[in-house]
């Protein structure tokens, strides 16, 4: 017996029946969300007020399950959208949920992150965005970086400070942002393997109104490691195809297709960067490297790693699923365990190529996927965190390792900080 | 195939744990390690009866409880974590394991029992401790049953009384039982490098053996890689050992006017040995389940045993090393896990012989 | 054998360290990798006419200074530094050093001057760039000094007149020039992942060519071993710019209300990168005064090619990782040393095919 | 020309000529040391008023070898003998000088060093073995360790806290301490690879005449950093053979021999500790091991490291006769190569010997000095500075990055330290 008091059983063949009487493909995509999400099975594990059935994880998992044997497409919940939904359900006012999780659900609305400064990377809170509120609007100034996404989105979370004469925890407040209004101006950003796959987002008088703070004035710094734990948590993982396995027809199929090519359009290299363990053996069969005995102690160092690093991950998952507090750590762990492998991949890869490392392109190996790894893999001890933070985390938080002295105390105007 | 440990086999390592901690505190392995005998017959009397260790993966059938490589794993591993000075490895794993693979069922009968009861103490004769393939090299039994050779380093034989001997007949390898009494045994013990395990040369000149079961390669392999599982658990549980009691010491001990554990290198360094232990300990439980499932990939052991190997010399390194000075001392025990890790580290096959050994499989899949 | 740079030497660096410095900029290099040429021929001549970059290490019987390889090592490390974009490695370099140790005299002549004086831009046209032992594998040389095959990568052919192919005859190898415009002879140009070092496919079709000399294996492996001293020498030049580059950006950038170069982890990991680097350049130095004085080991090329390549790549790794997100993008300039360190850790072989390399000599003395 | 305007021919001449009215080495040690003394060839680098001709380096050099060339022995000044003149020579009064330098070259005096204690290590300055002033005496109570010779020494250079209220560095005094007295306890300490080359130091109301304090109350620091620069230099070096090449007959060889079998004992494992690169390549030609494609790119690492130090050290040592100011940071970074190199080195051994390497002594490889190597290399980071002293050394002053918070600020008394 669960909370909702439903056994998997009876989610099944409520969700059978509803499908057979609603689900059809040849509706457009938004009119078919609005359906789903006034059926309330747009998103079941959410609260009855809001939208949701209040079911477990596990419920929730059995819904899932029936939409994709019956291929019924979900509501759109990928990548920052659904960071936003989890941080706005999390800490958001009533009004709040009413006016902005409806539209995430439908995919009426995408979002953007909006917290990283080119003066705070690693420093995330220490956010220099000024945020001032002149009768009853809230005035922003200050720019954004790795902004995935935001040359489309409708709104973004952002951090910023709003009281410089506090601690810099403490001055930080959290706004939905709506982006399009003159104040907020989009450039994307290259980044050194060629792709655009971020923004850089600058901010001039642009405005929230009041009732768009969330969490309340001086708690941002709360708000945000909410968002962050859901972001640890792979909640803001890369979409995927999610619903549309195999040729499928209809036009909500075209929708979502078309949906999920502007979703996935920035992630297309971040398997690349993870190293691509699984074209190391094929590669060094087919170029007869894995008959080279220093090649192959590296690929059996590899194989190593990435065996353990996997095992470890899913015997986390499974005490995840049972419900243990440490995940932030077993998180910092596994990526720091993702970057030496990603690391090791590259080398093997190099080892493998030789001189044909020298190339890029079509005409090179794997139609350009090696020259991609080794110009991207080294993004994976740096995004979401770098190796260094993963490290302190790692050693303060799991071994208890004392931390060091601080040099950030005190009111956040006379911290030394990067002059932009 | 079993992912996790069921709340049995947790039972179960506590017990072992609690065992081990009231009977090998490190001064009695100081003990121990400085005598002749290196272990304490009662205690392991106490071991195999009261806990039976003995016979953890010994069929009920031959006198054991019956259970498989996980359980032994988990007795290995927290005998690595105390560093316990017994002959659980000599004569449970080592002949334990070559007799369950190779002996006749008769034998099994006739043998086990009192190696899983502690009675007896066996070990295992192997000429080559490099490379299964080579085993039996320069052992030579005659058609009668004489055994004739050389065995470089074997484990706890100073005290054993029974030696299982892996030796070349006319058409292949058997497995023969030698009386360590009969005439033609000699067995000199050797100097070591980590005084926790005693070692001794074996030389058989014509000694009478009787043979109790062939070895194919197929079961040659299998068991070196039972072996190799057991012990990379044993290292696994040193590693941790050395983690934890290093952590601890940066903890408590001070320089420059803060304790050391804050300084970041040492943190990073700490952290970096957490993440390479984790990998470690996942990939050797995993292979212990392989092999208890016989499925899973085929190089498991070779993957365990060269992982384990390096995560504890990096421990160990690591555990003198932000010790500093008093490290290195005879009198502060880390040395004796260090020592304990670079005999291990080379025991049954260095980390390169088994990525090559784990490669040779990988590439035939 | 010269144990360090003489005083002459030491001022010829700073002459060229500021010619490199007024003419390569980090904003000409972006220019020039964006271009279908890739390098500025004012500049080109510039520096062969007033410095005499061209023919530092070409005999002045042949136009040239009449230095050696430490002289060019000088050149060669200092334009790794600034990442000159230029022809300097492909035609005084790889295709100078071929006809220096290949070509007969009357070819010397003939060819060398216009290299020295930069007139004539030649490139090394070789099949293989892995291994010396393989190259001219797919090229054969007929009679009448026809040559068919095609050499997958060759550095700067898009630009060059003349093509020194190393090809297979009837007797053994055979160097020969080659027209760029002759019929038979087709040069497209690749993609690359280091855009400051422009390659192209090189499809000889019975293209005529006119034989210049012989290459004996020994000769081969000189040319070989010299061009690696030379590309190692480019290689520790950039190391050393990324290591000052990164730890000067450690000093000024901010996090947690400290510079990020405060944090001891940085610190140590660029106290490690100087280590490596110190050890790395005394070895490529050394290498240089060896192959001139034909002394000292035999193997230096070697080891200084896998050293330096190492170095060069963990310097770019460094680079990018303190300077974290910044260090990604495409605006910040570390990617174009980082890409060069990755081409350059396989052009020529890669570490651990030159560490062979190396043990093949040891094992034999 | 030089200092004292003697060239080399001329040196050579004068101290060929001294040496064929002079030496015989059918004296008694001590008596030939004294005639060395007194004719002022003991130590010519020394300035003239104190035994020696002022000599430069290349002179003293030329001596030496004039000395070789005859086989007569020269001055006792190997050890911490030697650190202890030299700093004594650089920081000691007059009367101190007149009254310890003498024994020292003629070897009636051995001498130890006394400034690590349990408490500070890595942090040397941090000393905390009381020295307090009555009626006259200094009266010293603490621990010493890593003290090497202090069973045989008559002396000892000795730091220690005369003020528990200034600041760690400025509360330091220098004193000669007399080892010949009841208030000093002197216990051998055993390393974990068997060897007892070290002794711990225990100090009982030890007693120092006000005289024998050196460099002036609360100079300490500043003197001891002058011996260790010495050190540093390699002038604590272990002692060598030097003057007794090859079988000589006499009664001052005999003598000599067991001066040095003394003086050399503690370091015989030194060469061990250092990886024993040199029987790399003899151990894997001979055992076949040469041929293993894995040991073979470890071998040719351990190469290139090896040569790499030895030719930047060359260098730096040119540099210094040359007369550089650098010599710390270049140590530093040699220091730091030579565990890097140890390191490497065990590790090629173990590869090499395989299972072999579980046995130790006589009967083992090279008669034990395999299973020796592997279990003295974790001194070699230790040892003399760790590898982390070493790294912040170099990121300090050689790269010139910033240094961090120091926690151990303000008055001694005040700063937190382990208790003993």
């Amino acid at each position: 017996m669960t909370r909702s008091g439903l056994t998997d059983e009876e989610i099944r063949n409520e969700v059978t029946q509803w499908l057979d009487e609603n689900w059809s493909s040849d509706r457009s995509l938004i009119e078919w969300r609005n359906i789903l999400v006034d059926g309330g099975w747009a998103a079941p594990h959410w609260p009855e007020e809001y939208f949701g059935r209040g079911f477990t994880t596990d419920q929730a998992a059995a819904v899932t399950a029936v939409f994709n044997e019956k291929g019924a497409v979900g509501a759109a919940q990928v990548g920052p959208r659904r960071l936003a939904s989890e941080t706005i359900l999390a800490c958001g006012s009533d009004d709040q949920k009413r006016r902005y999780l409806r539209p995430i659900l439908t995919g009426e609305h995408t979002w953007c992150q909006l917290f990283s400064e080119p003066g705070s990377g690693s420093d995330l809170a220490g956010a220099s965005t000024r945020a001032e509120l002149h009768h009853g609007k809230w005035i922003l100034n200050g720019q954004k970086v790795w902004n995935t996404s935001a040359h489309h989105a409708d709104f973004g979370i952002l951090l910023a400070r709003s009281d410089w004469d506090l601690p810099k925890h403490q001055g930080l407040s959290y706004f939905l942002l709506n982006m399009r209004q003159p104040g907020v101006e989009v450039r994307p950003l290259k980044q050194m393997n060629g792709h655009q796959s971020f923004n850089e987002v600058f901010l001039a008088n642009a405005e929230v109104p009041a009732e768009d703070l969330i969490g309340g004035e001086g708690n941002g710094w709360a708000v945000a490691t909410t968002t962050l734990s859901f972001e640890r948590r792979g909640f803001g993982r890369r979409p995927t195809g999610g619903g549309i396995q195999g040729p499928k027809k209809g036009r909500v199929y075209e929708e979502l297709k078309a949906e999920l090519a502007i979703a996935t359009e920035p992630y297309t290299w971040y398997p690349q960067r993870e190293g691509r363990v699984d074209l190391v053996l094929p590669r060094a069969r087919e170029t007869g490297a894995i008959k080279d005995p220093a090649i192959r102690q590296e690929i059996a160092r590899l194989i190593g790693m990435s065996t353990g690093a996997a095992l470890a991950s899913a015997s986390v998952e499974a005490k995840r699923m049972a419900g243990t507090t440490e995940i932030i750590p077993a998180g910092s762990i596994g990526k720091l365990a993702a970057s030496v492998i990603a690391r090791q991949a590259s080398h093997v890869h190099t080892m493998i190529a030789g001189a044909d490392a020298m190339l890029s392109g079509a005409e090179s190996a794997e139609q350009g996927t090696i020259a991609e790894i080794l110009i991207s893999v080294p993004a994976i001890s740096i995004a979401g965190g770098t190796d260094e933070i993963q490290r302190n985390i790692i050693s303060e938080r799991v071994l208890g390792m004392p931390k060091g002295h601080r040099s950030d105390r005190g009111p956040f105007r006379d911290i030394k900080r990067n002059v932009s | 195939m079993q992912a996790e440990f069921s709340k049995e086999q947790q039972l179960f390592r506590q017990v072992v744990a609690r065992a081990l901690k009231d009977n090998s505190p490190s001064s009695a392995v100081r003990d121990l390690m400085a005598s002749d005998r290196g272990y304490d017959p009662a205690v392991w009397q106490q071991l195999c009866g009261e806990v039976g260790l003995g016979g953890i993966h010994i069929p009920e059938a031959y006198g054991g409880t019956g259970f498989g490589l996980i359980e032994l794993g988990i007795v290995a591993e927290e005998m690595g974590r105390t560093l316990y000075c017994g002959p659980f490895f000599a004569s449970p794993v080592m002949a334990g394991l070559a007799l369950l693979n190779a002996a006749t069922e008769v034998q099994k009968e006739a043998l086990l029992p009192g190696i899983a009861s502690g009675s007896t103490l066996a070990t295992l004769v192997l000429d080559d401790l490099n490379d299964p393939d080579q085993a039996g090299r320069s052992t030579q039994a005659s058609d009668h049953g004489r055994l004739t050779g050389t065995a470089g380093i074997v484990v706890d034989a100073h005290v054993a009384d029974l030696l299982i001997v892996v030796a070349k007949t006319r058409d292949g390898r058997g497995l023969y039982a030698v009386d360590r009494h009969a005439p033609g045994v000699s067995i000199d013990s050797l100097e070591v490098l980590d005084p926790t395990r005693k070692l001794s040369r074996v030389i058989l000149d014509s000694a009478p053996g009787e043979k109790v079961g062939e070895v194919s390669d197929e079961a040659l392999h299998r068991i070196w890689d039972q072996m190799c599982v057991a012990l990379a658990h044993e290292m696994i549980g040193g590693a941790q050992h050395l983690l934890e009691s290093t952590v601890e010491y940066t903890k408590v001990r001070v320089q420059f006017g803060r304790p050391i554990g804050s300084f970041q290198a040492l943190k990073h360094r700490c952290a970096d040995l957490l993440m390479e232990l984790e990998l470690a300990r996942a990939v050797v439980h995993h292979a212990a389940r392989c092999l208890d499932a016989d499925e899973g990939e085929p190089y498991a052991a070779s993957m365990a045993k060269a992982m384990a190997s390096e995560t504890y010399m990096n421990a160990a390194k690591a555990g003198i090393q932000l010790r500093g000075g008093i490290g290195f001392t005879w009198e502060d025990d880390t040395h004796l896990w260090f020592k304990r890790a670079k005999s291990s580290e080379v025991f049954l096959g260095t980390p390169h012989l088994h990525r090559e050994r784990m490669m040779t499989v990988v590439e035939g899949l």
